[in-house]
């Protein structure tokens, strides 16, 4: 069987959607689900002026395409795209996206919001916040659970 | 080097490599060492790191693993700390 | 208070996502959910070739307006934009688009499907499904309930 | 018209108009009608409609109404098969 990973993308650059949503949907797909993580203005109430993200490229990817894999296998959808961007975002900018498709709607949100909360959890990235008076690597998810789960 | 002691590349992320100071230096290490002596053994190079290290998972030439792994000469060992990406 | 739905489009030309998600997205924005209604090439056992929609336009327009407005009053979410084609859609063509924006994905996602689902049961617009051999307009839901409920 | 009768403006969409073989055309009603004596009439102008009004709905200058709505003259009445949008 062909994976249903079909477009993994870590990057520096402006994301653009038009690609993933190219890449993931087939004559059979009826629905696509496009997830957009994008850089608010506020956090726990400050206001966030920009965010750097940090990432382990080789080890991000991997678990990237093994995330797609994983939700590929568990739901009933066609195919998921990903990427995600590193380096300085800007209030408005897009972090992170996600797409998948399939037959019906239903499976293709499931499936969708599986993954983003999947990536946030196993991913090696790392999100810093800047506000005006400073700026601090925020708290995340640790990765034992992920270094033993896709294991 | 010789019979008791292994080179191995170091790699930081994030919290990790700005208060080190740094992202990717080779270490030293007792042959036969598992992923969590190297752990300790960069708490014992950056003494600042001792905080941040707690939480730290392991991965090993770019996969996740466990802190019982046995590491080899050359191999890449990344310190990683709770993710925060999406 | 400023009204949720920021853009609502009835089209016979090819849908184009970029707008709707540049209306939904604000500063205060930390997910966007895109839905996209894609025609497929299949439907209960059949090879689909084409579809033609057909639309009662004013109604369609309006009641795309009454669920995005619903939707945001329901949900904790900023906006809601929709857009609907009609006319012949080629297999893989986009029929429908579904943008929501949110602080949170969870919100984005529950409320984007929710609106999906509300549009198939109130929005007056038909398709008719062609084969190799004929066609015929879908069966549909009645829309006593979608009378009654905006009302 | 005279004093017992109205002119409406009828709407059909989808299978209605294609079997009645039109979209929109107007129709004389008694004064006092309501949209549901619209849909009867339309019925036994094209009595081909009969299997398919059943299920329609009814909407009157654009928005959805039951069928007990009182009608005037020049309103636009829809019949509203079950949607199938999306």
């Amino acid at each position: 069987m062909q994976s249903g990973a079909v477009l993994i993308q870590l990057t520096d650059e402006a994301l653009d959607p038009a690609p993933l949503v190219e890449s993931v949907r087939t004559d059979a797909s009826g629905a696509v689900a496009l997830f957009y993580g994008v850089v608010r203005d506020h956090n726990e109430g400050r206001k966030v002026l920009y965010l750097e993200y940090d990432a382990y490229r080789e080890l991000a990817e991997r678990q990237m395409r093994l995330v797609a894999d994983e939700i590929v296998a568990a739901h009933d959808i066609e195919r998921v795209a990903i990427a995600h961007r590193f380096g300085r975002l800007e209030i408005g900018e897009t972090s992170l996206l996600v797409a998948v498709s399939s037959a019906h709607r239903a499976a293709a949100f499931d499936a969708c919001h599986a993954a983003v909360d999947r990536i946030k959890q196993t991913v090696p990235i790392w999100k810093k916040e800047f506000w005006a008076e400073g700026g601090v690597w925020l708290d995340g998810t640790p990765v034992d659970s992920a270094g033993e789960s896709p294991a | 080097m010789g019979h008791f002691g292994m080179q191995i590349q170091v790699r930081l992320f994030a919290a990790l490599a700005e208060t080190a100071g740094t992202r990717a230096f080779p270490l030293d290490v007792p042959a036969g060492s598992d992923a969590g002596a190297v752990r300790e053994a960069v708490q014992a190079h950056f003494p600042q790191l001792r905080g941040l290290c707690g939480r730290a998972g392991i991965a090993v030439n770019a996969e996740y693993t466990g802190a019982d792994h046995v590491v080899k000469e050359g191999d890449e060992i990344a310190l990683i700390p709770p993710v925060s990406g999406g």
